[in-house]
């Protein structure tokens, strides 16, 4: 029998109940998050083994729920806060970039605060719960901006923000919650934030990717390799802010052309962030133009098949990297 | 005569197949949504259905609707085909939305119905707007916002209300405070004793109503109407019922305690008109039976339709994102 | 004895102190202003010195504040110096911010006082979690957040209040109603007659108080201080006052009523505490005098010396966006 | 005696009094842009002309104004609403996101909106009065940005943009207000949205940016120029959504070197985007890497001192044109 594999969104929950079993000063609270376990249970059994002081649900007030938790986290609580979809979180930018992303810079005080957003699509979620704004939260001075695609990152990068002095925004994919499994070890400890990972090597091209599509990225890679023998990098960014520009320059410094994969939207994304570090920082050592694949720039649409059109895959990543390589 | 408008049997029979369409085109898209013909989710209003039809029973052409999750019948009563209505949860090209948002995000301007964005209360200031608007342009417009006792907690709730209120814009805030917003009740959302304690704050007029009870909602609706289409300014009317299924079709809704749910059961809204209408001699058993088997009848062919139509182009995916200057 | 609270001639001229210490140091912050010593703005509470001093006065060491716009006494009143004023309004290194963040945006945690961002309302939750965590950690905070009447209108002060009362959180919200945000009067901005109406709809008590009786605010406060220490819960408090200068020194207010303003001159905070201490015998107009003249003196070397510090080193411009790990 | 020059308020003024004078449609309304005429007196007595029904103020209240302004733009009125600050509308982002940019696509009504927002820095107005949010605007589908940067194109593209039956985000710079002046014909018409303009000719670099920013490299420019002669284009881009990629692609063409600045935040900031489309599209026409000059991840600073090293300038413009002309 093969060691038991733990899915993305058990992995989160794992890190949440280590948090609250060794942080008497950690907390939870969003809307469901309590009995109910949370809209994609992430939370399930924690109000159940910690009590409701400590996880509970709160009235749909986002700008309430984030300010509530900066006050917290300035006098010494640990804060982690759950919005029920990071499309929600647009209804209280402000409590974001102004309040507590400027906090320490003003002030001085520190403010350890998570707060957990599902993103993404691919379930028909429409407009309105299927949006990736990662690249909204990254432009924020003061924030940091964590994106984790494998369960054990999942794992170890929730409790590494909950661990940090700084407010943290934790990107949680909802499409990897149920997809996507891996064996992972009894002990394990924090990762702290900052760190890009290759979670597979290659020399003809590297693909600077995170959240969901990493697995996609993974695939066409793949696919690359077993049809013309590619060898194609995949990057893992794992923390969006701060970047580890270190490893995207060795990436492109060691495969010479660069594919650049995300969910959210074209314009303005952070994907053009990366186009950019990569244009003024890898200039002499580039094959060929950085390119970037990303959802066009419209509203995520309902029905699966225009949401496919619209999402992303390994094959568009596939065909687009045979492109790259050819030029 | 019991009833403030004039009960005739045609006006209750309306009422009545408005909500008996809800209920069995919701019962339909729950099959549907088991069967896996549905992507996404289904959200009922199955208990509720007596609120957007008391609203839209008194409503008049130019008023303009703006309904949240639960409110099917809003759309029903402002001329929504149950065609419509299963193209739009199938997500097919020829639905409301074009597939382009599914399940209760639609409307129709042409019929004065807002689609709805999920951001809860984000939709209030716009149908404030849209009223403003149209009383600008001569009409005696009325908007019918509406709301969800979790809704209340959000600040675009305040903001609409009080931005209404200053501009004595005639829109009626219909809170539908159904006892929970997803599993949280209505104790963790507001520490007020009734929700119409809200009105004041806002200068504005507060009436309280059974949910459930259509004939009696109809009437209060119809003396609110009557009040601020002469005399403009917005109303706050907390419709007290009882959501009878889960948030969504995902959710079985434990939470909900079962005392709760048998004696709200015992209050839902089609029983209620239908004891009523037999009571009151306006229509027999077999009339009402009649009448559930035709719109039984009219829901399957509507769904059946349909099932068979197109699902959107991928290739329009990217039309109409701006309009054409 | 005429108050609830007991009247000394000590705690008294502490009351006239800080409200004079304000008053003293806005005047000279204006003239700094004018001189164009001051960059960016500088936006004055005089008239609303009462607020801030009746509320420090009865709060305990660990309770939180949440000043808005027109609270120097808050921080006076929580033990700021003039000299860590000018040093703010100035932009100086030495300044409680360091000339990162200007004039009224200011707070120090060690002594329980946030430092407000712009944006209306969004103070209020978090002195709101601030309390909560207070709470948890055994000791007994009450929080005072304040805010306009203009800042009534936001999503965030309903969100905030709102979300005290479902956690029982010990907040008093102090509304300073000075009949104008910015230019617009309050009747284009709610619809109530008055703001404490806004309490019920919260299931919280509402108290309306005159803002400008520092003796008589001092004693309310009090009693809701009592009362929601051991017994903790929101409260709201409703002051009416008015804004004696312009939003910021570039407005000359001149959309103020004469009328208006006049009245309320009679009804400086300042005034009526020396009539008062003078009618009950607690001090002579020699006292007075003295003591105006000690503040001013205070400040006067405050601001002097403050003029003299030196401005932030361009080079630590990048420190410190982050808390170190 | 010269022709009398006119400053970009007035511009922006005149653009809104012609609307109400030729649309019966449009209104105005914001906090205290009424009978006060504004935070920056841009409708100063536009309500005295026009009446308390068609320019009015309103409550504290972004996201009921944002709301608001698109029910009546369904409704067929062009409402142009002013958030007092930029800043402020980060309590509302999700009327501007979720609501107004994605109302055409899914219901094919139009929305006529144009919302104007004062932006920048320069006056020491602090973290919260000084913001430069192009950035997060030009991400959101459905959203046209424009930023001019000139009294004429003020004055164009406002009534360009009420004209325009989308939600316009106008950027309106706060510096500028009273600092630029032009003289300004008296027969004008609406510019149409998404064309950019050379406003300084150049062969040997080109600077590509914004708002404020244009007049520092502006200015910077022409110290190239007089120190050794060297010619920079610079192309102000006017319109940020639709973004006037032909203008770009042209100015590389005829310069190879680029030179991104803009007065907002480095990472994820607009100039990102612009790096992007450089290096994707015109790669094989650069001689130096593209480079960006920008505010840097920080909050907004209050003093003096410390905005000087904050804020973007024509010296600093000036530095990094030699490096890049000298790569
Ligand atoms: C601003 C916002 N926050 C969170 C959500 C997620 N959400 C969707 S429905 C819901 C519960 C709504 O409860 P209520 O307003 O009472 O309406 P009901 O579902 O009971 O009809 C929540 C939290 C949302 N749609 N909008
Ligand atoms: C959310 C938000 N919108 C707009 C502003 C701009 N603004 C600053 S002060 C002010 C008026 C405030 O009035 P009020 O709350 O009554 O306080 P007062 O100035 O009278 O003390 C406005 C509109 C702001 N700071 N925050
Ligand atoms: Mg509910
Ligand atoms: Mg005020």
């Amino acid at each position: 029998m093969p060691p038991a594999e733990t899915t993305y969104l058990e992995a989160l929950r794992q890190a949440l109940q280590r948090l609250l079993r060794e942080r008497p000063e950690a907390l939870l609270f969003g809307q469901d998050i309590g009995a109910f376990g949370g809209a994609f249970k992430v939370t399930a059994g924690l109000q159940q083994e910690f009590g409701a002081a400590r996880v509970f649900d709160t009235p749909i007030s986002e700008s309430a729920i984030l300010g509530a938790a900066l006050g917290m986290a300035t006098m010494g609580l640990r804060p982690v806060v759950e919005m029920q979809f990071v499309d929600f979180a647009m209804t209280a930018v402000h409590q974001l970039l102004n309040n507590a992303g400027t906090l320490h810079y003003r002030t001085g005080s520190a403010a350890p605060l998570v707060v957990r957003m599902p993103c993404g699509g691919g379930f028909a979620g429409g407009p309105f719960h299927s949006e990736e704004l990662e690249a909204l939260f990254c432009h924020m001075p003061g924030l940091k901006v964590v994106y984790p695609a494998f369960p054990a990152d999942a794992r170890a990068l929730l409790l590494g923000a909950a661990l940090d002095p700084n407010p943290v925004i934790f990107l949680e994919n909802k499409y990897l919650y149920r997809h996507v499994k891996e064996w992972l070890p009894a002990l394990w400890s924090p990762a702290p934030l900052g760190a890009a990972r290759v979670c597979r090597p290659g020399r003809d091209a590297v693909i600077l990717t995170y959240g969901a599509m990493v697995h996609e990225a993974l695939r066409a890679a793949e696919r690359i390799h077993s049809e013309d023998g590619g060898e194609v990098m995949v990057l893992d960014l794992r923390t969006l802010k701060p970047l580890d520009t270190d490893a995207i320059c060795a990436a492109v410094a060691a495969t010479n052309r660069v594919l650049i994969v995300h969910e959210g939207w074209r314009t303005g994304g952070f994907g053009a962030e990366l186009a950019a570090v990569v244009a003024e920082r890898t200039f002499h050592l580039l094959d060929a133009p950085v390119r970037r694949l990303t959802a066009p720039d419209c509203p995520v649409p309902f029905a699966p098949e225009l949401e496919k059109a619209y999402r992303p895959n390994a094959d568009k990543i596939h065909e687009a990297l045979v492109e790259v390589l050819e030029y | 005569m019991k009833h403030g408008v004039q009960l005739t049997k045609d006006s209750a029979l309306a009422l009545l197949r408005t909500m008996l369409l809800a209920r069995r085109i919701e019962e339909r898209l729950i099959r549907l949504y088991h069967q896996g013909s549905i992507f996404g989710g289904v959200y009922c209003g199955c208990g509720q259905e007596a609120i957007g039809t008391a609203t839209t029973a008194v409503a008049g052409p130019n008023d303009l609707f703006a309904p949240c999750i639960r409110d099917m019948t809003v759309h029903l009563g402002r001329g929504a085909q149950p065609l419509d209505i299963f193209r739009q949860f199938l997500g097919r090209a020829t639905g409301p939305m074009r597939g382009r948002d599914g399940n209760i995000h639609y409307g129709n301007l042409q019929r004065g119905v807002y689609a709805m964005i999920s951001h809860l209360g984000a939709m209030l200031p716009v149908v404030t707007g849209g009223v403003m608007a149209r009383r600008r342009q001569g009409r005696d417009t009325i908007g019918f916002a509406f709301i969800g006792d979790g809704g209340t907690s959000t600040g675009d709730f305040h903001e609409a209300v009080n931005f209404a209120a200053v501009f004595d814009a005639p829109v009626i805030f219909v809170v539908e405070n159904n006892q929970f917003a997803y599993s949280t009740p209505i104790t963790h959302q507001f520490r007020c004793q009734h929700l119409v304690e809200r009105a004041a704050g806002y200068g504005i007029q507060g009436v309280a109503a059974d949910g459930n009870d259509v004939l009696a909602l109809r009437d209060i609706v119809a003396g609110l109407v009557a009040d601020i289409r002469p005399r403009p300014r917005p109303v706050l009317l907390v419709c007290e019922t009882l959501r009878m299924r889960g948030h969504g079709e995902h959710d079985d809704a434990s939470y909900v305690p079962a005392a709760l749910r048998a004696a709200w059961e015992q209050r839902c809204p089609l029983l209620l008109l239908r004891q009523e209408l037999i009571a009151d001699g306006l229509a027999t058993e077999a009339e009402l039976e009649a009448l559930d088997a035709a719109v039984q009848a009219e829901v399957s062919a509507a769904c059946e339709q349909a099932l068979g139509d197109p699902p959107p182009n991928p290739a329009t995916l990217m039309e109409g994102i701006y309009a054409a200057g």
